[in-house]
């Protein structure tokens, strides 16, 4: 594969560094080489979030990505901010709960995914991000679903451990509606 | 265990234990706070030291105190952090204490920002504290040379007697990348060190102290010229560096740390399109890498410093230079990471004038 | 002379020079040197030429810490005082706060066999006037506890001295002289600076041992 | 101690002739604690810290592994060794310029960790080593270079009380102050040592022994006057006695 970059974008305590971070460690286990850089100004809870996350099967120079092939994004303050980054024909996969359609540019591949109505009908808002992971998984095919459900088994254990099949479940309805 | 995807921060602070660290004292600074966070668990786990002291003046003496009764110490701090434990430094250096000391640079000057930087280059190159002295300083370049770095600064640190300073920015610090922590050995326990004050007095039957006073002038100029002879066998045999295409090149970049993974893709894309770049990376600051510089081929007609600082390492650039290749700047400061593209126009301004001409 | 001597006076004033000059020229048994306020210039950077010379220095600080700032003395100090028949000359430091620690002695200073002597340098900014020199004294005696017995004319400008430049200093000198009755004991001229007519007191040629050339 | 003993040669301690100036107690104190080192079996695998101020060189002196820190900082030098060597004594010995002033923080800090080390503060009011300059225990009203009209409260505020200041620390666990101005107190002060170092040495926590100390020089008074100007002029303000006892504490719970 050529060198994919990816900018995931949200509000603090959407989980939009743990998705870049899932993603990152699911690629170390394809033996992708891979970085993962966040932005780590004062944003906490509430705040505005994302992160770089890059994915090669070479040695990855730069960290930071000006200019990304996929973009996440989570709400609408988000897509303001990111969307003109996009390259032409990229995949830009939006969270059409929190984000106004009309807005979205016209010369990328997007994928709609309305994540939180997805997440509460699963039972908790907080795994939209996970359905929204789903959704690139799916979109982007680098990754196999294997590779993710293994990251997940290593990152939800002990009392998290309860949480992992509700974000499978999440993560498998993403991979469903990128699919339709 | 073979690729683990982990954070810059915490990859230096396993890479420590790994390096035989026996102690740390550090104090809270972003963006290195995630070094203190894994040690303050992992140290404990390993039964070995782990101190918050309160403040960065505090940390770096409790470096020198278990430094000097022989352990293998490390401590961790940021840019303004840094500049407050140089008083301690001085003292390390001064009295041949070993440590290990990493610094996740952010931008300056006073408290600065807190985003990726390089603008400490001259406070570790030319010492920051008092007195004729140099650290031993390493600048890599990604994860996996950082633990690399790490594991063998205790072991160059004890064997020079001197503070080893790790040097990366914010972004190395913050980012994620899979590191190989099996890929250098691990340090072995070591022997019992004949200088240190271990209290060990009554055994050994004469008793050892560790100073940095000399009031004898004389003593003094001998003491730092024995020194002296230390930091000239460093520079012999120290120095560090990667040449990236310089083959053919008419360009050569110099950048060390993020800002050379940065210059690397700059060079990729640029001979893509067949311009004649190439790239010097030092990987020791200090001693800076002269060797570095020689024998460049005859296509080499400029060298272009890239740093996260307003020309500090352009300095050292120009002092190897000695007039041999045109030179020029191109540096971000405050916080900024500049991108590959920013480079690659530079670079083809620089070449498109040379052409003209 | 009698038996001891004391020097005192403001910083800079030439006391560490012409004690070492008055231990030489009097044959004198110990130089103490109580100077503690200043770590350069003191007459213990000497030590040599004046063992050559058969005079024992006591000084403050030990080996160990020359050129350290410790402002320790040595016990040794108070032997002279104690000694009917040894002949010693004192330099203290510059200023009240050198004059300061003969308040240790107070308690073994006999006045027969003791003079304190004031080196005075009228060139040195704040020393150009009587009053000026009169509100020293005052203070070097309040501080240290001691009095002041005689005054020694040391007025220079270094290379740039002439015979002028100390008939000046003279001249405000025995104003001083004049309001508290002390005489002037000695003057000091640098052997290069020829003296044509009379100075009050002694005149001696100066030598100078502590100083380096190119200062 | 014998009734009959006079005079002990001094125990573990080097050959080196002290530096101090007659009627400073620095002397003293060091004979005190080479001796009660020396008593306790600890002298051959003590480590202590030298500091900065007249008591700089006493690395030369205590015939024990000697590390000198900047100034001030021997609490934060003496945490370093104490974490890595635990089974040994370890102990720093700082005047009140550098405890008081400059290493207050490093002072209290180290109390508040509980650092299981031994601090000997020598207090007598004043800086003895730049020149005799204000300290933060100079009495009021006592002249100094920087303080040439007496100290006033307005400005320069009161004299800072070591012992009772870390007597709120909860991690300290023995606080002492001493002087040695008869053989008496001397006594007293040596007992005081041997309980610091016995705190030490059981774990308790961080132990501190003040003494009332002199300074005829930059006092400007003889020595055997000076001995007289601390007791009576500091001790009322500075009074002995125990601050904190682990011993009572653990009857108080």
């Amino acid at each position: 594969m050529t060198e994919e970059k990816v900018i995931i974008a949200g509000f603090g305590g959407q989980g939009v560094m743990l998705m870049g971070q899932l993603l990152a460690q699911a690629a170390t286990h394809e033996g992708m080489h891979t970085t993962w850089f966040p932005s780590y100004g004062p944003e906490t809870r509430g705040g505005t979030a994302n992160c770089s996350v890059v994915f090669d099967n070479h040695p990855i120079n730069s960290p930071v990505v000006s200019v990304p092939d996929s973009l996440l994004i989570l709400n609408h303050p988000s897509l303001a901010k990111f969307q003109g980054k996009l390259k032409e024909g990229g995949v830009l996969v939006v969270n059409t709960s929190l984000v106004e359609e009309k807005d979205l540019r016209d010369d990328v591949r997007i994928i709609k995914v309305d994540a939180n109505q997805k997440a509460l009908e699963i039972g908790n808002l907080k795994v939209a991000n996970m359905v929204m992971l789903g959704a690139y998984v799916k979109a982007s095919g680098i990754f196999s679903r294997e590779s993710l459900l293994k990251v997940f088994k290593e990152r939800f254990t002990g009392e998290k451990q309860k949480l992992l099949e509700m974000n499978t479940r999440a993560f498998d309805a993403g991979m469903e509606l990128a699919a339709d | 265990m073979s690729r683990v995807l982990m954070k810059g921060n915490e990859a230096m602070a396993l890479a420590a234990i790994k390096g035989g660290c026996d102690a740390f004292f550090g104090y809270p600074i972003t963006p290195q706070n995630e070094i203190p966070e894994y040690l303050s668990e992992h140290m404990a786990k390993e039964d070995r030291v782990f101190v918050q002291a309160e403040s960065e003046v505090a940390a770096i003496n409790m470096v020198y105190g278990a430094g000097g009764a022989g352990a293998r110490v490390l401590t961790s701090s940021s840019s303004p952090g840094i500049a407050l434990k140089q008083e301690g430094i001085s003292y390390l250096a001064g009295s041949e204490v070993p440590c290990v000391i990493i610094n996740v640079m952010r931008g300056g000057p006073g408290l600065g920002g807190i985003q990726p930087s390089q603008a400490d280059y001259n406070q570790i190159t030319r010492g920051g504290g008092n007195g004729d002295y140099h650290l031993l300083s390493y600048a890599p370049e990604n994860l996996q040379e950082a633990v690399d770095l790490i594991k063998q600064s205790f072991d160059k640190a004890d064997a020079y007697r001197n503070p080893v300073m790790i040097a990366v920015d914010g972004l190395l610090g913050q980012m994620m990348e899979p590191v190989d922590l099996e890929r250098t050995p691990d340090s072995k326990q070591r022997e019992r060190k004949e200088w240190a004050t271990d209290g060990d007095a009554g055994r050994r039957g004469k008793a050892n102290t560790i100073v940095s006073l000399h009031l004898d002038p004389n003593k003094l100029e001998e003491h730092n010229l024995a020194l002296k002879e230390k930091y000239d066998r460093m520079v012999e045999n120290e120095q560090r560096y990667e040449r990236l295409e310089t083959e053919d090149a008419e360009l050569v970049f110099i950048a060390y740390g993020s800002t050379a993974r940065i210059a690397r893709s700059a060079v990729e894309s640029l001979r893509e399109e067949g311009y004649k770049v190439g790239m010097i990376r030092p990987i020791t600051l200090w001693p800076f890498p002269e060797n570095a510089f020689k024998k460049l081929p005859d296509t080499v007609h400029t060298l272009l410093t890239l740093e996260m600082s307003l020309g500090q390492m352009h300095q050292d650039v120009k002092i190897v230079n000695q007039g041999r290749y045109h030179l020029d700047l191109y540096a971000r400061t405050g916080g900024v990471v500049p991108e590959p593209e920013e480079f690659i126009e530079k670079a083809k301004a620089i070449l498109k004038k040379e052409d003209a001409a | 002379m009698k038996r001891i001597v004391m020097l005192c006076g403001h910083s800079g004033s030439g006391k560490s020079e012409i004690a070492i000059n008055l231990a030489i020229d009097a044959g004198v048994d110990k130089l103490v040197d109580l100077d503690i306020v200043n770590p350069y210039f003191r007459s213990r950077s000497v030590h040599a030429l004046l063992e050559e010379e058969g005079i024992a220095l006591i000084e403050g600080t030990p080996e160990q810490s020359l050129n350290s700032d410790l402002p320790t003395i040595s016990a040794a100090a108070r032997t002279p005082f104690v000694s009917p028949s040894m002949r010693a000359v004192y330099d203290l430091g510059g200023g009240p706060s050198g004059a300061r620690l003969m308040r240790q002695y107070t308690d073994v200073i006999d006045k027969h066999h003791v003079e304190c002597l004031l080196v005075v340098n009228t060139m040195r900014p704040g020393l150009d006037t009587p009053e000026a020199i009169l509100q020293l004294i005052s203070r070097l005696e309040g501080a240290g506890g001691i009095k002041v017995d005689g005054l020694i004319n040391n007025t220079n400008l270094m290379e740039e001295t002439t015979e002028e430049t100390l008939a000046e200093g003279e001249r405000i000198l025995r104003t001083v002289s004049d309001t508290l009755d002390l005489p002037i004991r000695y003057t000091f001229h640098l052997s290069k600076v020829p003296i044509t007519r009379a100075f009050a007191g002694e005149v001696r040629a100066l030598e100078r041992y502590l100083a380096p050339e190119w200062l | 101690m014998n009734s009959d003993t006079v005079y002990r040669p001094k125990q573990g301690l080097t050959d080196r002739e002290f530096h101090y100036c007659p009627g400073c107690t620095h002397g003293i104190i060091h004979k005190l604690v080479g001796e009660v080192l020396t008593e306790q079996g600890l002298i051959g695998e003590a480590i202590g810290v030298a500091s900065v101020g007249c008591s700089v060189l006493n690395y030369v002196y205590f015939d024990c592994d000697m590390q000198q820190a900047a100034h001030g900082r021997a609490p934060a030098v003496a945490t370093g060794i104490k974490r890595v060597r635990e089974n040994h004594a370890v102990f720093t010995y700082q005047g009140d310029g550098d405890l008081a002033s400059i290493g207050l923080a490093e002072a209290v800090h180290a109390a508040h960790r509980g650092e299981n080390i031994t601090v000997i503060f020598v207090n007598n009011a004043i800086y003895g080593m730049t020149g005799g300059q204000m300290a933060p225990t100079t009495l009021i009203g006592q002249k100094t270079t920087t303080s040439p009209f007496g100290r006033e409260k307005e400005g320069t505020g009161e004299p800072l009380r070591v012992s009772e200041l870390l007597a709120t620390v909860p991690g300290a666990a023995y606080l002492e102050r001493v002087s040695v101005h008869d053989p008496k107190h001397v006594r007293k002060a040596k007992k005081a040592l041997e309980k610091a170092f016995d705190t030490q040495m059981k774990g308790k926590g961080f132990s501190l022994v003040e003494f009332i100390s002199t300074c005829p020089v930059n006092w400007g008074i003889q020595p055997r006057e000076s001995l007289d100007w601390a007791v009576e002029n500091m001790i009322p303000y500075y009074p002995l006695g125990v601050f904190k006892d682990p011993e009572k504490e653990e009857e108080d719970d």
